[in-house]
């Protein structure tokens, strides 16, 4: 038995602790998926996540992870692409973490651009905290604290990493697997910051917004949408009514954190430059 | 023998600049310089000063005792003509009006104009300060370049020559040996000891006074191959610091006690993931936005016992420039030997003083890497059960090992856990660092004699006024009723005891010396020695406490002690 | 005699409302009744299980001396069967194998699949339970209705009367006079305090064990008129409550250590724009995220300090279920009073476990208002330098005056100030506010005789065990020696020392008797006492101690003392 | 002299610590003037900011005012409505503030639809920190901490409320009082969460957009903007190029907070609210 995640040679998954029937089991295996049929080593594959019910994909699957605090994934996970450009880092984490105690973390990693692959389970919905209304929550939507419904506006996170000036904007749904596994290699691969906004049905806390609603809505976008016409992904990511556009909405590529940074660009990995101690020396001698 | 120079103007006219210009000017002439400022939180007008004091044997900190002043506006003379010596002079433009005996008006504007910009009127007075001080004028030629923009440095070296000629040697004051020392503000020694010791991220969002420390280090960004991020907040820029430290590279980042509050979270992470980390908070006046660009020491309790639970940090208070240097190399050494967070406590009164230092030395310098497993292990643990406590540290990308970390209570493998069995044993391997922590730690440094009647205890910046004052106190005589000497804690989380119980044992009184309201180390030394402070001498009006000040407290302590 | 109930399953096996029902069953039939939760933070599956203590005498924590274990999965046997008596009863469905002569298999499945729902096996256990207790089965009918929805409860009645028929009364305990009195949780508890206080405005961001105080708000949120709002983040709460509280209405947070973390800040704006604020922490094991759903008393020393700079707070500690109501009430209106911030510090021992109460009393229930400036005043200066250091507070809107708060520091007129004058009043002014909340401390309760040789010092929910602890430690004779009386605080900082001082100068040894792994209540009673805790009982596995495990603890040191 | 703020009667302004020559010398007349001109009462005006140079303002009018925390200026003026919607509350505050450290608030708070005005002094720098990027910064930009530039893309405040569900969206320069004014009033008269996002020159930090390069590239929104025309703002709020427009980009009326929640709509101010003891009583006697 190896449950202890030093697999290095493949990307195994472990035991989880969500709930028989959850969204979350038909992502964990698109991961693998994607990983594996990108060839990637583990080792050089770094999840992170934050705290909540898909805040422990990392300690899931066999890779290096770091599970931070709730709402936190994005900033150590810049950090730590910043810090050595050789791993694959990838933030897996719930909605409430992204987009509620993390917003502010979402709306300006999409500014800074680092390499960076971002899936986000959204359940509409706080599921380890048993059920409150999150920020994509729909109107009306009641809970243990929202008993009179929830009365604030629901997020459209789509639309919104586009307004803020993302590169890569996708929304998957954990039913599609075949697609989800497709975008998810998109996603990694792009070179930047890429949001997957992944629909994930929450059996035990989620009523409204359920696999088979889901379902019935989901409608992957056609061959005619163009994905790097910004107009039109902003009018699949405002479209309102019964159907759910999923897919790639948007991807062009975007000069990269990495690309413009002085240090970085054309630099061999941060972790693997050293400072000759005659510069410090330098820099001593200026205050001489 | 020094002299104390103020220069005071609005914000806005480049009094600044002619402070640091001088400053160096000095140095090079051989003294030991020690500047200190007093900024208004606001960008153009209001009142600011620096003041500079120079002599010939070393000076650790500021004095009210004004010999000169040099004017830029008539607030600066209303302000501080009380403070100046009664052979003082107040060097000021000729058409200020001032009702004092030592006005030394000179036609600074009128010069500077002749000259073709208003701008250099500053460098008049450093020419003419330069002569009073029997200065060679040649001192400055070598000195402007770093301070001006190309092209207006012949402007200013004409500025001073012309300067020079306002004024005739007015002050001898033997020099001092400081030629080839460094001088440099508090903050940048701080930055370059991060520098020196490898750093290699940093991340920030600005706060005054620490963001000096951003400013030097972005600057050096290049030259020595370190990414410095401007976060979008403190939450941010301490968990890009946590992943950057996880992820294989030396990292800090620095703050306020404002940005610091929002980093407590974080800290705990950095505690329970075991991931080694320096935090600077750079105290000013608080609660909440307080006096942002003045000086206090009240976050002491603050980052000794902040963020949810328990585990083991060290926090190291810095002293003087030396310690803003040597102590922050230490503290990334601690950070990864014991695979903590070590917080360093300076305030705005280091951060913004400038100091002549001996040029810091790299000769012991030592990078500690983090520990590795054996190289025959084939079940890696990173939070391995250890008698130390210190577990292996695997970077991530590590072909051999794949590592993991949780924020959530784990077991040896990093996953996560909710075993009453496991809880214990990893709260008492993270405490249990504490151990070896504690037996490095370095006690305070004694100023006086070990057997005194009176011991002031102090910490941090409180160590350059402190030296002023026993120095004044004792010249009474050391061994006679009543004399004084100070301990002065840069280790202070865990406290250092042992020179704190061995001379306290003997002295019949313990003062503590400290710049809040509250005697925050008293409480510590109550807590863990039992020790009780008979008496405070407290300052939190968000101006540091000269040597005199401590003195005049002392003294009258003495007489009802004594009397 | 008390009887100690386990019910054990996994998360989503509805343990939670079996056990709602039954204690609710007990209280109605006359019991005290004292119930626990150990759940794990999982929201299916793992194991998870409830403890209902129940006796004719007032029962003030659990203990892990079981008398029967309620199994809904094999694995709450294996786990618990070691804790219970020799003639105790493992009630379990007949399919259940497992190796213990007190199994008592049932077909409680097999019953409820037959009365067409396989979910009321719960409610089938429940009547063999009552059976067992011999109690009336008629209790059950007026409960069930408040704990299952309207299509359900004809079965479960059905359910619970097939139940009783499978078995005969096994124990008989006497009844107690519990009839007429409230069960309630801990959160519900303060919760309900805070309605009676006068609550307007909640805001709060879910997290474990704090979010059933914001649910029962919400659900009250109609029928009281109070605004219950979900913050995007802690930060966003707790400077909403401070927006609200400004404006004028009663209003309060409430969150785990890890969000009090990122309140940090704004406590401290509280404490500088002198706003009234209650704060509720209800802790769980740190660091970080640590232990989500377990208890640990470990926030102490943070809360205590937490934020940079320096303001007076009450730190009140909630030690049973009345504090819960009753300090919670006197919070908001100290809060008012002194126009601090009050932080309560619950721990998920006491936010989950439900108790019997004699009904909450309103009888002697003051709201207190702002302090108004006098009629006649022309110039309100909204911090006004008072001898009390408490100034009149002006709700915005009033037609007389305007009124401003900055987080800087400010002149009386609440003005952006930089003089060193104003600091220096206004801190003290401040800092002042202590004097007249020192007055009305309240002492920590004693339990036992104030002559003891072993005095136990506790706070918070340690009350409980060490309310069993003392008795049966001193049922060998209160006066023989070693022995034992505890102290237990709830106010706790400012500490209250004069009980404490008073009594532990006649004990021969303090312990202090903590859930956490530093001895925390030991380190602020040294440093405002001077006292030492001689010796410690600690546990930080995130389970409470029970009053055995502390007279074990105290037998050994008495053994090792007394020898 | 009454330099304290008491001045119920009308809406005062106090001397500022401002530099001479800032952008912010002229938004404080027009707020004067639109307060002035909507005739309000002083005592119902509730000027609320973090902390910054344009948070200061609350400081310089007489009003009622509440200076918080940097960034934190958005929960307590919500929180302060809900409390008394009698109030007009306004926010007036930096870019920073709002964008940078209170990026979180500002999504969520749009979310929200509380009815208050925020109106956002953008000098596209940190000016009470002495000149580093802000949000708004330009790529390129070089400050003291941006010492190679700035190479994170810039926030677009106005897109972004856009996508964030905004029903209120305004961009308007300090430079163009008449504009100003007006904007300002229709910001405070509109029922719901108004943003006004208002470029301000900082002549001591920001060289890059001064005055002048302001002054060149503003443009009004022509009158054929229809504002309730929500692909039309997007449509403004992207254009790039030389031309910035200025002017109510979006304006139709959403359900407020107030209005959807079941304690305050068609209920007197919260203030006014007062719970009857027995209602107290009835829950005690649930437990019972
Ligand atoms: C600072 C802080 N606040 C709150 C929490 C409690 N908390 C844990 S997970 C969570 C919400 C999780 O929701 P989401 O991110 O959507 O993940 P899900 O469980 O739905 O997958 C919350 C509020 C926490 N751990 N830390
Ligand atoms: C928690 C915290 N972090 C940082 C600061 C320091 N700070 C004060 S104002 C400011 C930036 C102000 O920029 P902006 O909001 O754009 O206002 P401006 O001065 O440009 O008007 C910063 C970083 C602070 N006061 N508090
Ligand atoms: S609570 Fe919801 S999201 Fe969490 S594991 Fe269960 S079904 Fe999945
Ligand atoms: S620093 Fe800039 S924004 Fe601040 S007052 Fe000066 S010019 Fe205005
Ligand atoms: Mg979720
Ligand atoms: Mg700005």
């Amino acid at each position: 038995m190896n449950d202890h995640m030093h697999q290095t040679q493949s990307f195994d998954t472990y035991e989880t602790a969500w709930c028989p029937g959850c969204g979350n089991f038909s992502i964990l295996p698109c991961l693998q998926k994607a990983l594996t049929q990108l060839n990637l080593d583990p080792h050089h594959v770094l999840m992170v996540a934050g705290i909540g019910q898909a805040a422990k994909t990392p300690q899931y699957i066999s890779a290096n992870g770091f599970c931070g605090l709730h709402g936190r994934a994005l900033p150590p996970a810049i950090a730590a692409k910043i810090a050595n450009e050789k791993l694959t880092v990838i933030v897996e984490t719930g909605e409430g973490d992204s987009y509620g105690e993390g917003g502010n973390h979402f709306i300006h990693n999409i500014r800074r651009n680092v390499d960076i692959t971002h899936f986000v389970h959204d359940n509409q919905i706080y599921g380890l905290t048993k059920g409150q209304a999150s920020p994509t929550s729909e109107i009306g939507h009641v809970t243990g604290v929202q008993t009179n419904g929830n009365i604030n506006q629901p997020l459209n996170p789509v639309f919104l990493a586009l307004a803020a000036g993302a590169g890569f904007v996708a929304r998957a749904f954990s039913g599609d697997q075949k697609q989800l596994v497709q975008i998810m290699m998109d996603a990694i691969q792009y070179p930047g910051y890429a949001l997957v906004d992944i629909l994930q049905p929450c059996i035990s806390f989620n009523k409204v917004n359920t696999f088979a609603s889901y379902k019935d809505r989901v409608q992957p976008l056609t061959d005619s949408h163009d994905p790097t016409d910004f107009s039109q992904a902003v009018q699949a990511a405002t479209q309102t009514g019964e159907q759910i556009p999923t897919g790639i909405f948007y991807r062009v590529e975007k000069p990269t954190f990495h690309t413009r940074h002085p240090v970085l660009a054309d630099h061999s990995p941060l972790i693997e430059q050293t400072c000759d101690p005659s510069r410090i020396k330098d820099l001593i001698q200026s205050f001489v | 023998m020094t002299v104390n120079v103020l220069i005071g103007g609005a914000a806005g006219q480049g009094i600044d600049t002619a402070a640091a210009i001088l400053e160096k000017i000095l140095k090079q002439a051989g003294y030991h310089v020690f500047t200190v400022r007093d900024f208004m939180s606001r960008i153009r007008g209001g009142h600011n000063f620096i003041q500079i004091r120079f002599g010939s044997e070393p000076v650790h900190s500021h004095t009210h005792n004004l010999d000169l002043i040099l004017a830029l506006n008539e607030e600066t003379i209303s302000l501080h003509q009380a403070e100046l010596s009664d052979n003082g002079l107040i060097v000021c433009d000729s058409t200020t009006h001032a009702d004092d005996s030592r006005l030394l008006p000179l036609p600074l504007n009128e010069i500077s104009k002749k000259l073709g910009n208003p701008r250099v009127a500053g460098s008049v007075a450093i020419g003419t300060l330069m002569a009073l001080f029997g200065l060679s004028p040649e001192l400055a030629n070598p000195v402007l370049p770093s301070f001006l923009n190309e092209k207006y440095i012949s402007i200013n070296q004409k500025a001073v020559a012309e300067g020079y000629k306002l004024a005739q040697q007015r002050w001898s004051v033997p020099s001092g040996s400081c030629q080839d020392w460094m001088i440099l503000s508090g903050n940048k020694a701080l930055a370059l000891g991060a520098l020196a010791a490898g750093l290699k991220f940093y991340a920030a969002y600005p706060m005054s006074p620490s963001t000096g420390i951003m400013e030097y280090l972005a600057e050096q960004s290049t030259h020595c191959g370190i990414v410095v991020e401007q976060a979008e907040d403190e939450i941010a820029a301490i968990n890009m610091a946590i992943g950057a430290s996880f992820a294989g590279v030396r990292s800090m980042t620095g703050t306020s006690g404002g940005g610091f509050s929002l980093m407590v979270e974080a800290l705990g992470l950095a505690g329970i993931t075991e991931t080694p980390l320096v935090v600077v908070d750079v105290q000013r006046p608080g609660p909440a936005t307080g006096l942002p660009t003045r000086t206090e020491q009240s976050d002491l309790k603050f980052v000794v016992s902040a963020s949810q639970g328990e585990f083991p940090r060290l926090v190291i208070a810095m002293r003087h420039h030396q310690d803003l240097f040597y102590q922050t190399i230490r503290a990334f050494n601690l950070a990864e030997r014991y695979q903590i967070p070590v917080i360093l406590l300076s305030d705005q009164y280091l951060a913004d003083a400038s100091a002549t230092v001996l040029p810091f030395s790299l000769d012991n310098l030592t990078i500690e890497t983090p520990v590795q497993p054996p190289e025959d292990i084939s079940d890696y643990k990173r939070y391995q059960i250890t008698e130390s406590g210190v577990s292996p540290r695997v970077i991530p990308g590590d072909p051999r090992f794949l590592t993991t970390a949780d924020s959530d209570e784990h077991d040896e493998w990093g996953r996560i856990t909710e075993s009453a069995e496991v809880r214990n044993q990893m709260v008492d391997k993270r405490m249990r660092k504490l151990d070896g922590l504690k037996r490095e730690l370095e006690e305070p440094e004694l100023i006086g004699d070990e057997s005194c009647d009176i011991l002031l205890v102090g910490w941090g910046s409180m160590y350059g006024p402190l030296q002023e004052a026993v120095a004044t106190l004792n010249q009474e005589g050391q061994h006679h009723p009543g004399c004084v000497s100070a301990l002065v804690f840069s280790d202070i989380f865990p406290l250092p005891t042992k020179r704190l119980t061995h001379i306290a044992g003997q002295a019949r009184l313990i003062v503590n010396v400290e710049q809040n309201a509250t005697g925050q180390i008293a409480g510590l030394i109550r807590e863990y020695t039992g020790l009780a402070c008979g008496r405070s001498l407290l300052k939190y009006d968000g101006r540091q406490m000269t040597g005199e000040e401590i003195v005049a407290g002392i003294r009258k302590i003495r007489e009802v002690a004594y009397e």
